[in-house]
């Protein structure tokens, strides 16, 4: 299988879509001309032209809008947030009307789009440049998420949210950008809601998403060289629809769980997963839920502290000695 | 009402001899005259359901209105399609919703157009090209422009119209969004419905400029202004507009002065506190929308007294059957608070659909 | 002591802090006027006039984001949101700037600005103005948050809010605006951070919020009466800084705990303090904690459903005897 | 650079005459020199220090631009307040921060200007009435409203300068402030910086129409037009803009066009892609605003050659010794991560400060 990048991969995702269908476009600031601030678009609009490769001015609220009007007339819209932080300036638009206005109509309707940008820490750019909102997204119902931890995952699961009929977001994450993973060449598609087990293991369940999921898997193979701990890492991948299943079966076997995200703590996401696995799998669980989330402040813009701040794997590995203790 | 408002010079005087009103057959004028009785009195029967406390809410009355929605709607063509914002009976009716489906929705009902999950605010009608009812000042707008862009998107010739109040200019949303359509030739008409007042704030409180068509200048955008309780005027003018944004495939900004009778809402008593009960009762003598075009469609032979007063009468006991309707309807069974969230969910037929998509313990 | 409303008593710690500080002063829509779209700021434009008491047009970002640039020389603006959920449009100026500026200022700055407004459901007005975005709020570090839940409180934790030095936010409830409690006239304020505990009980801890502490308290009348359960309800007041030592010891004497809120279930405050609970007293506890929040969809307008999706007191008393059982 | 955009018919040739540049004693002109200098060099040896790897995040630098921020801030009253974007070290240079504090803060050291917290688009410096350095595209526009809001509301005179660039006009809270400030009077003056680009997109491909201050008119604003690269022009054209809003207590809306010669930022490899070279090299060899102004202290007889050189060479000096200071500095302690977000944490000396206020595990 070729090793290619998860930006190749996002690329691939997009440009094969373009071609299944022709109400796929791709609309955002710098997507077309200048192949996108972080050149995942990149060589689309040599390829595909103005109609399908669209550069907006620096309106998110406007072009989001845009789409979500689209959509409702069968455009699928993919829309590039430079950062997933811009989506703060078109809140109203992404959480009111995306997630909202198919249940308004009574279901006589539905919103197609994607939302897709990058999600993270950890590049050093400082507070209004760092958030991960996947949280906020699962906080509203009527919208989906998804945080591809790696190249293989990011394509797949990046076509079946443009196939999907409801407004999806893809977190993707800058440090991943330029990292590689097996790809295959045939065409496949990853399902929403079905999270991916990256290491089995039988003393400890890490539950994870997006690039934490690789570095827990770091973390794993430290502990179980340096630790004789066998911790079993599930990637969750999709957070709304989630995989309650895998997270439930696996803490079932191990009686330990240790959450990692970057979100912020408070009501992060592993906040409602811990609470779902104190509640589904109470007796099951031989000592509390543990989290490590970036610690909670605004995103610092020193480098070495923000690498502290957000989870890294001697984090994960406190984390995890503390809850096997 | 102001007066440094800019105004673009009309080139007809009499309305009725434009062009576009020419061609309205005596079937199309009745028709007319039906849809804003109709609405006039579907909306005073709502208001007398909601006094006596049988829905609740929030209620916009479109009254004194009318003719901005229906001279509009009357001009839509195979291939247009209208959004507007909470103030929305008027328009649902216009596009040719029911009073049932209507007056169900305003009573939580399962029969309502939206199955009661949308309520006053939020009355969509796909099917009739009918995009809502949105509650967020101004929020339509956008999604107005998406409806035009998905227009231009599949080569179809055809416009949006997407109606506005004059206080929801003042989003950053519709600003983006103007600036947005006229970069990129987006045949989109914003139709700003200018009554005078946002809530309790006359239109001189709420924008340093009170021509706010004239914003579309910096824009590029092309505008004009029109007086909202002739029919026949804005018929002409709103077709003006939307055969531009049609040809040309550009967007127009169309400002429409008009008034309402009611209060902001219904929960508004103040509304005779920041305007005088006179600026209502000379609006209502000499601008009346549905006198006026009783007058002219009675002096024109479309009309006669006794036929007018059969519609109206037609149109309340509609409006009355609605609301028995509504009142004899059910509401929504629980197990519907969670359907019509997730299309995936709802088109689950074979159960193959993966993870959980609801939260409750 | 006099029965005052919640709204009255919100407009007399508006009033009287107004009088105490040249510096205080009321932006938002309608607030003068037409004296507030729910009345809250009656009068107050008659007694103060143009200079403290300011209608804004519809541009909830400017002048949130001018409250706060405002607020960084020494003005303390309390915005009114007419609905929290317009805090959608202006989420950007609230979300970032407020709470980031005095971080990334390194401590230079502050920004004393209080949000204030109703967020609550069952007034069947719909998805689009029925948000409860406490959540959101306590997830941003930097931002400060809370839910009176009775006149008292509101008074109390208002005047504390316009008095502190960060930003606050003061979500109140349309349908607690009519209602009335004891308040007494002299001046007091209620320090942000502190529960009170509304019902002693010893079977089960009730850890609710807002308008739900009151459905809550009344759940626990009937659960005392007619199930012969001593529930103990604890009104957290403020979320964020949050009362985590009144929560563990009631949940340490009762070992066990049914959460009450408004907010959709997905990272809703509760899913924190789940977290919390179970991370902080694994072993007092008996039973998992259940939750009670708004059934997870948009919200309904129909009237009888949407009293059937936000909690109340028959879903309180069914998730209390599931959490005994 | 575009031929449709409105320019008003300036009353001054050579700006060297105004008034308010023949106020200007030998010394400020040569403060004025050693600001461009001074910020030049700073830029040039951060991009040298990020081309090296020692600092990362965003560079988003200021080269080209120099004689904006200089020129306006040179007119700042003691009551007057500026605020900008994230491309700020030129601002920042220009209200007094020094080398060291910002080069430090580029490295993310504790003793950058905001310890390390904010980084190089959020320089902050409060004691010099400059409240940043802000990362969101126009997200500083309603804060700067804000800032004049205050100034009245205290009955103090003096206004706030709030800088953003060509692509921020077209952000929703830009426009809505701007309808606010003439609404209600506030003493604030946008300087838009409009150097052509947003990123990689030319102003004709992001605003529909050209003329960006011209855009005040929609809502009152009064505006005007000016070139950034004789500084003369801009402190007369800004001063012009600052005493209309001190005085009248009104927003001024002024367009200063400009150009940068670098990317957009660092990692913006681009550059030369949506632009020509020659765009770049004619632009510097006509309009460098350092050039220019040494050449007019010159033959006014402000500077000799030798001394502009002695200057280039302190300035470097100046910069050199503040990649050494940087580098030398410590981070900040880990212990630093959570301070400085709540002020009623950070100033909880009696530790009486009741609930949890971080939430780490
Ligand atoms: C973003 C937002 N802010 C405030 C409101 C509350 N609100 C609803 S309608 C309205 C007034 C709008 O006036 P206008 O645009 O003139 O329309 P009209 O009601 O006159 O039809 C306000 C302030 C809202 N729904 N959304
Ligand atoms: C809301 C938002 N959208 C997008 C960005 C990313 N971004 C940063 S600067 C920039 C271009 C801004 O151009 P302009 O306003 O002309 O300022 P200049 O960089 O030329 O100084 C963009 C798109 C952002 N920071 N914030
Ligand atoms: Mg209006
Ligand atoms: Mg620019």
């Amino acid at each position: 299988m070729p090793l290619i990048t998860y930006r190749e991969a996002i690329k691939q995702a997009l440009s094969e879509e373009i071609d299944r269908d022709e109400n796929v476009c791709i609309l955002g600031e710098e997507v077309a001309q200048y192949n996108g601030a972080y050149k995942v678009t990149e060589g689309l609009w040599e390829k595909y032209g103005d109609k399908r490769i669209i550069d907006t001015p620096i309106s998110e609220a406007a072009f989001s809008g845009l789409a979500i009007g689209a959509s409702m007339l069968g455009i699928r819209p993919v829309i590039e947030m430079m950062f997933m932080s811009f989506s703060y300036v078109a809140f109203d638009q992404l959480f009111n009307n995306a997630s909202f206005c198919r249940y308004m109509s009574g279901g006589l309707m539905n919103v197609p789009i994607v939302v897709r940008g990058p999600a993270n820490g950890g590049t050093n750019v400082g507070a209004t440049h760092s958030h991960t909102p996947e949280n906020l997204v699962a906080n509203h119902p009527g919208l989906k998420v998804v945080c591809p931890s790696n190249a293989y995952d990011a394509k797949g699961l990046m076509k079946s949210a443009i196939r999907d009929n409801d407004p999806v977001f893809v977190m993707e994450n800058t440090l991943l950008y330029g990292e590689k993973w097996e790809v295959p060449e045939e065409e496949y598609t990853i399902e929403l809601g079905v999270a991916n087990t990256l290491k089995e293991g039988l003393d400890v369940s890490i539950i994870t998403h997006g690039r934490c999921a690789m570095i827990a898997l770091n973390a794993a193979e430290t502990l179980a060289k340096e630790h004789s701990i066998d911790a079993e890492v599930i990637d969750l991948r999709s957070i709304r629809p989630l995989d309650e299943e895998s997270i439930l079966h696996s803490v079932k076997k191990t009686h330990h769980a240790v959450l990692v995200e970057e979100n912020k703590p408070f009501c992060g996401v592993d906040a409602q997963i811990s609470h779902l696995i104190q509640f589904k799998a109470f007796d099951d669980l031989d000592a509390p839920v543990h989290r490590v989330s970036a610690i909670d402040a605004p995103q610092i813009y020193s480098k070495p502290l923000e690498d502290w701040q957000i989870p890294n794997e001697t984090r994960i590995i406190e984390s995890v000695l503390k809850c096997l203790a | 009402m102001a007066s440094k408002v800019a105004t673009k010079k009309s080139r007809k005087k009499t309305f009725e001899k434009s062009e576009i009103n020419l061609k309205l057959s005596k079937e199309k004028k009745i028709a007319l005259f039906k849809t804003v009785v109709g609405i006039r009195r579907f909306e005073e029967r709502s208001l007398q359901a909601y006094n006596q406390g049988k829905i609740g809410g929030f209620l916009h009355l479109y009254i004194g209105q009318e003719a901005v929605a229906a001279g509009i709607v009357s001009l839509m063509e195979e291939n247009d399609h209208i959004i507007t914002a909470y103030r929305d009976h008027g328009h649902a009716l216009a596009v040719g919703m029911n009073m049932n489906e209507c007056m169900a929705e305003l009573y939580g009902k399962y029969t309502g157009c939206s199955k009661g999950k949308g309520g006053s605010m939020h009355y969509f009608a796909p099917d009739k090209r009918f995009w809502g009812g949105h509650g967020i000042v101004a929020g339509q707008t956008p999604l107005g422009a998406g409806l035009a862009f998905a227009l231009k998107y599949k080569n179809i010739k055809g416009c949006a119209v997407c109606f506005l109040g004059d206080g929801a200019v003042n989003q950053g949303s519709f600003m983006e969004t103007l600036n947005l359509v006229s970069l990129w030739g987006i045949p989109v008409v914003f139709v700003i419905e200018n009554n005078g007042y946002s809530m309790g704030t006359s239109l001189k409180r709420s924008s340093a400029e009170e021509s706010l068509a004239k914003r579309g200048e910096a824009f590029g955008v092309n505008w004009d202004t029109c007086e909202g309780h002739d029919i026949f005027e804005v018929r002409h003018k709103a077709n003006e507009a939307m055969s531009y944004a049609r040809d040309k495939v550009k967007p127009f900004l169309l400002e429409i002065r008009t008034y309402r009778y009611r209060g902001h809402s219904v929960a508004d008593a103040n509304h005779e506190k920041y305007r005088t009960k006179e600026e209502i009762e000379t609006y209502k003598k000499n601008k009346d929308p549905i006198n006026l075009l009783r007058k002219k469609l009675i002096a024109d032979k479309t009309l006669t007294e006794a036929l007018a007063k059969e519609i109206d009468q037609e149109k309340k006991v509609e409006a009355d059957t609605a609301t028995k309707f509504a009142e004899e309807s059910p509401y929504p069974p629980k197990t519907e608070i969670i359907t019509d969230v997730y299309w995936s969910v709802d088109n689950d037929e074979k159960k193959q659909l993966k993870g959980t998509y609801f939260f409750n313990d």
